[in-house]
């Protein structure tokens, strides 16, 4: 191998505190090196030609430059060593100003630093090996899972973008919380009204396929070619057929079946349509409310059903889909509330959460719009609301702060105001959590202009006395114990990981945290991105978010969908693990721990080996540190090239 | 009491069998996406005019600090100008072969092992009958021969490969193609754009050649599975086993017969061999 | 030469060492906790390594002659003062090492050497190649061989040519007798070791003493089976792939038989390098590991356990001999069977081969041993 | 020996299921007892099962992968089983375990002990395990040593003598014993200054040959003919036999099984020049437990402690910088 | 392979530190310390990784045994892993791994690893410069003889 070594005096940043002459003197003496210079500044333009014009020259295989942090110029001598036709992998940096000559004052121990990590340099270069990126085709189609707004707004883009869409929705209608909703702060506007119309443009848009009352079976492949299977779960309805009618709900004699879309605020019928507004608006037989299922003779429904579209017998179907890229948006869930017992949720019909409370409000709700105490249908005067219900709570196990709920608690006891205006509302309180456009003020609102009463502190017990609920807390600003009587008790209650959120991240194989919420590429840096190639996340799965960040995220996400799959073909990046065959056990411990599912058993000729999916590979060197007998190694940094510059630094010459 | 400690004298100046001879490689010639020629030439101005080898013997080939391996010295012993070898990629050693240059520093260890039985073939029909890299160590006896053309009788060539591409020696066989004193067949697995000679697998396209074993000898080397059929193939064609010649290939280290792995039996490869008649192997014990 | 053979008390045998360390790197065997190693004789303390007698080294004495890894060339890549680009080789053969002398070997540690010597000297023939390395240390080695004054149940060097007194390899014979040892010169070079203030003429009745204590050594070996069949039963026995499958079953394909071995040979040679300097090495190597035999390829024509044992108890009693007169390359020191983690036996491959097995245990017709293809 | 004749009861019935049965049989010494590989029935007439059943057969069923197989095993050797299946090396369903109540193994090093010079394999006449004695003829001399005094170590930390799982067990299944593993076997070492630690490896590293027998020996190497020990790509050791390459491979292996070694100690029995090599693994070994809480070797279900880690470790007390 | 000549000609001022740090948090917090001019210790090479998870302990092994006197491994904090697990990874493996030092006989201080982000130069020069100061204090770590024939590969002497 013939090596070339530039060493760089950067000004005088780096040659103020090193003798670089001396270190381009000692390279001469290293392995491989044939040719040693310094220069002035080496990524300059002269100093980047001056390195093409050795490498053709000299015939160098390789190049070494000594200067600053590769994290600043790799890129940019990678550029000028592929210019001058070599491989841009067969280039190495000696990192002499950062850590070298910006840090230590002593010039003679700059100056042999400076040439060892030249020599570490030199050692792994000679390891170098010449890498192509791989060009992998991929399917410009993506997968949206979860029909919230975060996954409309994902879905909307995309197909707006061109990109064909599968949106799965695990419930029989899109719209997510959202679409309970009466309002949203801090505009006050109506939900369904602003919601309704993107829901429509979903259903109407040519290059979104819905799959409602759906779920994701399972996921295989890899970033550009995934095979996706959705189950279609048998809604014993063929919505084919299906015109949303509403006759058979008119008809079906099961009537008290729990409304999950009204958060069993009321009840609904064993077959049915969620609200109006749903999109598909198709029926749905609940199997374990419907007559017929329970053996008992019915089949009203299909009696009155003017298309035929009742099947009893509907089994779950599998659709296969291939996709490049999945959005995963499944939300969040209301942290499960009754575990407050001193709240007495679920068992005072009197205590309820935030999100019926929003089904009591809305015109199209169980109770037409009007707020009414579910006990006695009366209105209620003194109404309460408890925040941090399932939230800020490490007893329980949920210490975050749910980030909504002091703004939907603002905008409830504004709406109660205007529905009752000779109520009172209560808010207990532990802090008020209100950054954003318009927030804090929006809260000062409901205090100042609708009178709510903020108590700063926690409630410790609700309990009824005659058919009022006592509320018994503590008004920490004051130091003294309070007791409201109330009508009805409102809790504000947070949110967790969408249920089944921790199968799905095994599915999609991407990382999620304590609490289930997926894990995003980086904090700061990645906020949409998984560690998988590929998948991308949007809304309250990633952790939970109001609608505008929801939205927004959603956005992000299509973007980065769109960039992903703006190329027919995607190149990835070479240095990937490589896994040697002939010397590969297939004892799995590589696909075991690898973070992005980039490895996976493959059979030859009836022995198990591991096998690298290079698009997926991002290239940590896990696998490589894992496996016992280094079959599978990270191609440019390589147990040997690593070895290299230990060795160079632990044996001089 | 008699003497019974017969222990070897030592004699300093015994020439150390393990030290490689400096030499240079002159030319690196690319034959096929993985095989290299490369040619080269002791330093040692006394030691190269006095080099001498027959054909297929062997060379081991040094790169200081990865290691040694072995080949056959594929350019004729009448070529006084260098020693060729040709190299596959395979391993450790092969791959940082073919990182070498025109001007590098190699070792050289040769000649080793024995060679083709060159006397014995004169006056005979040769037909040399090589697949793949499997040509080279038959190139050297070949080239002797041709350039000894009147000592020997009828000289054909079967040559093979996978692909038009996986063909070595284009230097060589534009020559041997338009040569009236040998006859040349060379053939590929399955057709290609362009291919103006034969199509099909060696043991066929033998057949069809049909040699005549009457005063003949054949020569084959070539990847194990073509071995095996091309001399099924000799058989039906009357070559009696002592009639066929072939080489071995084994990992070997010391080249000399002492460090003990390429043994078949009591046969070491890198002294009783690379060369080998069919009848010599089936006496042998069966581990290729 | 009966006349000059010479007696030393057990007393003064640590000065005789000492003395003789003057002419010659000795070296005898120690005890390391169970293990009993030769060592290097110290002669600034002779009395704390007094050569351990009574056990049997646990390792041969091979590697005196043959070291575990041995430089063979030492190499260096300088840059060509007239071309810069270019690098010329150095290329330096380490120097002879002195004399050795090995006291206290039993016989069969001896004998293994004879097996090492026509390999290593070009089996005596002209124009084959010799290895300087390892006749230079045989040339200037003495052997002290001590008989053995007992044997052990794994011992049965009787059955390949050898006994508890062979003197054959040995340049002195040391014998026990009473308090102190019986030294015989084998060797002229043996004799002129002798001639030391410390050693005294041996009398009649240490000779008669030291013959009794050897035959009785002699007679706690069994008899042994005639193996002469061996290398023709073995190459029968070749395409036995049954055979060979149940005899390796338990095999755990290390290097302790081979290694321990007086008589394995076999070596590998690898390069390595720091930095421009380099070494190319030559250290032992194991046939029953399967990277002895494999090619580049990823061909291995001794893939499984079977075909390795095989190839090794193929090599001892029926290769070797076949090119070395008749000679087995084996001389029943044991070690192979006692240290084997496993339990193989050789003998007992041996006997099977030639179908000479007397014990009751069934050998088991193997149906379907895995290790390898089939 | 009731359970013996028990076992070969059931291996009897196991034997026309599976390609073999892997047990111990009569050795080349009377003081070693040798893997038995049982395919025919009259095989089964030698089984041996007892103090003299010291190798570990679980070491063989990576060969068979794929083939139904039997094996006999101690308590220890199960747990090898155990870890092998959980490491997906071999699979639950290819295995039938044959388990008993072992009573402990013999240690040939304790033995050596006991007898000086002449407590070698080879030098024993005749030896004859009784219910706890070992009686011995050697030299002419007839000897009886109490078991006691020659088991193993890792018989007296043993918790599970029987079988950890088996799909037969000839006798009375016991529950896991009440015993706790202090390290007592590191205390020596570990009372000794930090340099005088390194110089004891350094004096035991250099009576090692680099023969291998220690990774051979061992069940859960099951890379054996990949090692990194010979490979050059990577290229962890030079092939020179010095004292740093010797330590250096023994820390290799001790890493590899961190987490996995259920401390049959194979290693340190197949060593012919007598290193306590399983030290480093036992060190590694009390590590993970006192990290992790884990012992290898006990549940097919779960994952080395190496190949998982959680978000919030709670043994793992960072330095503060 | 062979010992070093572990202290510079003339200086006898330096012992051998080998850094591995991940290209991602600890590399970068080492370039933020030099950009910041934050003045350290000249002892320690750096090594880059792209993860703390490449880092097999064996790494640390080889380094320790033949010839660091110390090693410091990097790497990006937990949860702020580049690919998201490769440091809980490292983090359990190099713990177990530096329990193994006092058996070998190796102080466990000549071993450290922590976790420092690429903004946070000032505690990277900390980190370096108190493990530098650690080390000092241990002063040279002892020494294994390397085969004798390597030796002579170094020095050219014969062995003996």
């Amino acid at each position: 191998m013939r090596i070339g070594v530039f060493i760089c005096h950067c000004g005088s940043n780096i040659a103020a505190t090193v003798d670089v002459k001396k270190v381009a003197e000692a390279a001469w003496g290293m392995n491989d090196v044939v040719y040693s210079t310094d220069s002035m500044y080496t990524c300059s333009e002269p100093g980047q030609q001056a390195i093409e014009e050795a490498i053709r020259e000299h015939k160098l295989h390789g190049v070494v430059v000594a200067s600053c942090s590769p994290r600043m110029h790799e890129p940019t001598f990678r550029r000028t060593v592929e210019r001058a036709g070599l491989n841009r992998y067969m280039f190495e940096m000696a990192n002499i100003r950062e850590h070298v000559s910006w840090i230590g004052r002593d010039k003679a121990l700059n100056t042999l630093k400076a040439t060892e990590l030249v020599r570490m340099a030199v050692e792994k270069l000679r390891l170098n090996r010449v890498l192509t990126p791989k060009k992998i085709p991929a399917t410009r189609k993506v997968l949206v899972i979860g029909g919230g707004v975060a996954g409309i707004q994902a879905s909307l883009d995309c197909a707006d973008a061109g990109l064909e869409v599968v949106l799965v929705e695990r419930e029989p209608s899109i719209g997510g919380k959202m679409s309970k909703l009466d309002k949203t702060f801090p505009t006050v506007d109506c939900s369904s009204c602003i919601l309704g119309p993107r829901m429509v443009d979903v259903a109407q848009h040519e290059r979104i396929t819905l799959y409602a009352y759906s779920e994701i079976d399972s996921v295989s492949g890899y970033v550009g070619n995934f095979e996706v299977n959705i189950r279609k779960k048998a809604s014993y309805v063929d919505w084919e057929k299906c015109t949303g009618c509403g006759a058979c709900t008119e008809k079906c004699p099961s009537r008290k079946t729990f409304d999950r879309f009204n958060e069993g605020l009321g009840a609904t019928t064993a077959i049915n349509i969620p609200f109006p507004q749903a999109i598909p608006k198709k029926a749905t037989i609940t199997a374990g409310a419907c007559r017929q299922f329970q053996g008992k003779k019915c089949g009203v429904c299909a009696k009155f059903c003017p298309t035929g579209a009742i099947n009893h017998e509907q089994k779950d179907e599998i659709v296969t889909v291939k996709v490049g890229a999945i959005v995963a948006a499944t939300g969040y869930d209301l942290t499960d509330w009754t575990v407050y017992g001193e709240y007495g949720a679920g068992r005072y019909p009197d205590v309820i959460t935030s999100l019926q409370y929003e089904r009591m409000l809305s015109a199209s709700g169980p109770y037409g719009g009007h707020i009414k105490r579910p006990s006695n249908g009366e209105e209620p005067k003194s109404i309460v609301f408890i925040q941090c219900v399932g939230s800020r709570d490490p007893s329980i196990g949920r210490p975050y702060c749910s980030g909504f709920c002091c703004m939907y608690t603002a905008k409830q006891a504004i709406m109660t105001k205007d529905h009752i205006p000779d109520s009172r509302s209560y808010v207990f309180y532990m802090d008020i959590r209100s950054p954003g456009k318009g927030y804090d003020e929006f809260t000062r609102r409901a205090q100042e202009e609708y009178g709510a009463q903020y108590v700063r502190g926690r409630v410790s017990q609700v309990y009824p006395r005659g058919d009022k609920m006592v509320v018994r807390g503590a008004d920490t600003l004051l130091g003294l114990p309070v007791e409201v009587e109330a009508d009805l008790v409102v809790l504000a209650v947070g949110g967790e990981a969408s249920r089944d959120a921790p199968k799905l991240a095994e599915k999609l194989r991407i990382s999620y945290d304590g609490f289930g919420f997926f894990m995003e590429g980086h904090p700061k840096l990645k906020p949409v991105e998984t560690n998988t190639a590929g998948v991308f996340l949007a809304g309250s799965c990633q952790g939970l978010k109001d609608i505008p960040s929801s939205v927004s995220q959603g956005s992000a996400a299509a973007a980065k969908v769109m960039a992903l799959l703006s190329r027919d073909m995607l190149e990835s990046d070479p240095q990937t693990a490589l896994v040697d065959i002939k010397r590969c056990i297939g004892c799995s411990k590589c696909v075991k721990v690898c973070p992005f599912g980039a490895i996976r058993e493959q059979d030859l000729r009836g022995q198990i080996k591991a096998e690298v999916l290079e698009a997926v590979c991002q290239g940590c060197g896990l696998c490589n540190a894992t496996c016992p007998q280094g079959a599978i190694q990270l191609s440019h940094a390589t147990d040997n090239q690593i070895l290299a510059e230990v060795e160079a630094l632990l044996c001089q010459m | 009491m008699p003497e019974l400690a017969l222990k070897p004298a030592f004699n300093p100046s015994t020439p150390n069998p393990y030290l490689p001879q400096v030499a240079t490689v002159l030319e690196v010639i690319q034959e096929t996406h993985n095989i290299r020629s490369f040619r080269v030439r002791l330093d040692d101005e006394q030691a190269w005019a006095s080099f001498s080898f027959e054909p297929g013997q062997l060379g081991q080939l040094s790169l200081f600090g990865v290691g040694e391996a072995t080949f056959v010295i594929n350019s004729p012993p009448t070529c006084k100008a260098y020693l060729q070898f040709s190299v596959m990629r395979a391993g450790e050693v092969t791959t940082a072969l073919h990182g070498l240059q025109a001007g590098d520093k190699i070792g050289l260890r040769a000649p080793l092992g024995n060679s083709f039985p060159y006397n014995d073939l004169k006056g005979k029909n040769v037909i040399f009958i090589g697949g793949g890299i499997g040509m080279a160590p038959m190139r050297t006896l070949l080239l002797y021969m041709l350039d000894n053309r009147r000592d020997y009788g009828d000289i054909s060539l079967l040559y093979g490969a996978r692909t038009p591409q996986d063909l070595s020696f284009a230097y060589d066989r534009a020559d041997w193609l338009g040569r009236e004193d040998m006859r040349t067949v060379l053939t590929i697995d399955a057709p290609a754009e362009g291919w103006e000679h034969k199509v099909g697998l060696i043991p066929n396209v033998l057949t069809e050649m049909a040699p005549s074993p009457e005063n003949a000898v054949a020569v084959t080397c070539g990847p194990p599975i073509m071995i095996k059929f091309t001399l099924q193939a000799l058989g039906k064609l009357g070559f009696k086993p002592e009639q066929i010649l072939t080489t071995l290939e084994k990992r070997m280290k010391c080249g000399i017969g002492i460090c003990g792995r390429c043994n078949i039996g009591e046969k070491y490869v890198c002294i009783d061999g690379p060369v080998f008649t069919y009848a010599q192997l089936q006496t042998m014990v069966n581990e290729l | 030469m009966e006349a000059s053979s010479k007696f030393i008390a057990r007393t003064a045998l640590a000065g005789w060492l000492g003395e003789l360390s003057a002419r010659f790197r000795v070296w005898a065997p120690r005890r390391e906790g169970r293990a009993v190693l030769y060592r290097p004789f110290d002669p600034q303390a002779p009395e704390d390594n007094l050569p351990e007698l009574d056990k049997k080294p646990t390792e041969s004495a091979k590697h005196i002659i043959f070291p575990r890894s041995e430089p063979l060339i030492n190499f260096r890549r300088k840059r060509d003062p007239e071309h810069p680009g270019q690098f010329l080789l150095d290329l330096r053969v380490p120097e002879a090492p002195g004399p050795s002398l090995i006291f206290g070997l039993p016989p069969c540690d001896a004998r293994g050497f004879m097996v090492f010597d026509p390999v290593y000297n070009g089996s005596g023939t002209d124009g084959q190649a010799r290895d300087i390395y390892y006749l230079r240390r045989r040339a200037a080695a003495l052997l002290i061989v001590r008989s053995c004054s007992r044997t052990l149940s794994t011992c049965f060097c009787n059955w390949v040519g050898g006994a508890p007194d062979s003197a054959e390899g040995a340049d002195i014979l040391a014998s026990e007798a009473e308090d102190g040892f019986l030294l015989e010169p084998v060797s002229s070079e043996g004799a002129a070791a002798l001639d030391s203030g410390l050693l005294v003429p041996a009398d009649e009745n240490r000779l008669k003493a030291a013959q009794a204590a050897r035959d009785e050594a002699k007679k706690t070996l069994k008899p042994a089976p005639d193996i002469s069949g061996a290398g023709k039963a073995l190459l029968e026995r070749f395409e036995d792939a049954a055979f060979w499958k149940g005899e390796a079953a338990h095999c755990l394909s290390c290097g302790i038989c081979t290694f321990l071995c007086p008589t394995c040979y076999c070596f590998n040679v690898t390069d390595e390098t720091a930095g421009a300097n380099g070494v190319r090495l030559r250290s032992w190597d194991a046939c029953m590991t399967p990277l002895f035999t494999l090619e580049a390829s990823g061909h291995n024509p001794r893939q499984d356990k079977a075909a390795r044992l095989k190839n090794r108890i193929g090599h001892k009693f029926s290769y070797y001999p076949e090119l070395h007169e008749a000679r087995f390359a084996c001389v029943g020191c044991g070690r192979c069977i006692k240290s084997c983690p496993s339990g193989v036996d050789i003998r007992r491959i041996v006997t099977d081969s030639v179908g000479l097995t007397q014990s009751p245990k069934p050998k088991a017709a193997p149906r379907n041993i895995p290790g390898g293809k089939e | 020996m009731a359970t013996q004749e028990e076992l070969k009861k059931i291996i009897l019935d196991v034997l026309p299921d599976v390609d073999c049965v892997i047990g111990w049989g009569p050795g080349p010494e009377p003081l070693c007892a040798s893997p038995y590989f049982m395919r025919n029935p009259e095989d089964v007439d030698y089984l041996l099962a007892g103090p003299a059943s010291v190798h570990n057969p679980a070491l063989f069923l990576p060969e068979y992968k794929g083939r139904k197989t039997g094996v006999v095993v101690k308590g220890c050797d199960s747990r090898s089983v155990v870890q092998l299946i959980s490491e997906n090396l071999i699979r639950r369903e290819d295995v039938v375990i044959i388990g008993f109540p072992c009573a402990g193994v013999v240690d040939a090093s304790k033995i050596a002990a006991k007898l000086g010079p002449y407590g070698e394999p080879g030098e024993t006449e005749r030896a004859i395990f009784d219910k706890d004695a070992l009686n011995l003829s050697l030299g002419g001399k007839e000897l009886s040593i109490p078991l006691s005094e020659i088991l193993a170590d890792k018989c007296s930390r043993c918790k599970h003598p029987g079988a950890v799982i088996s799909d037969y067990f000839a006798g009375e299944a016991a529950d896991a014993l009440q015993v706790k593993d202090d390290f007592t076997d590191l205390a020596g070492l570990e009372s000794l200054p930090l340099e005088e630690r390194f110089r004891f490896w350094e004096k035991e590293m250099s009576r090692c040959i680099r023969c291998y027998a220690c990774r051979n020996a061992c069940p859960l190497c099951v890379c054996r003919d990949h090692c990194v020990a010979s490979s050059r790509e990577p290229h962890w050791l030079a092939q020179a036999n010095g004292v740093r390459d010797n330590l250096m491979f023994q820390v290799i292996h001790a890493t590899h099984l961190a987490g996995r070694c259920t401390g049959c100690g194979e290693c340190q029995r197949a060593c012919p020049v007598h290193i306590p090599v399983l030290l480093l693994k036992r060190s590694l070994g009390r590590a993970v437990e006192q990290l992790f809480g884990h012992h290898a070797g006990l549940d097919p279900e779960s994952r080395p402690p190496l190949l998982t880690f959680q978000m919030e470790e709670t043994n793992i007390k960072e330095r503060e910088w | 392979m062979s010992d070093v000549t572990r202290e510079p000609a003339g200086t006898g001022r330096e012992l051998r530190l080998v850094g591995f740090l991940c290209n991602w948090c600890s590399y970068g917090g080492a370039d933020t310390a030099g950009v910041g001019r934050f003045i350290q210790p000249t002892d320690l090479r750096i090594v880059r990784l792209p993860c703390s998870g490449r880092v097999n302990p064996l790494f640390i092994a080889k380094t320790l045994l033949y010839g660091a006197d110390g090693v410091l491994v990097s790497g990006c904090h937990p949860r702020d892993c580049h690919y998201a697990e490769g440091n809980f990874y490292a983090r359990r493996r190099l713990e177990v791994f530096r329990h193994l030092l006092p058996t070998l006989g190796i102080d466990p201080r000549r071993f450290e690893y922590t976790w420092v982000s690429a903004s946070e130069g000032q505690r990277w020069q900390q980190v370096v410069s108190k493990f530098t100061e650690q080390i000092h204090s241990l002063g040279p770590a002892p020494r294994l003889p390397g085969a004798p024939e390597l030796e002579w590969m170094q020095s050219g002497v014969n062995p003996a």
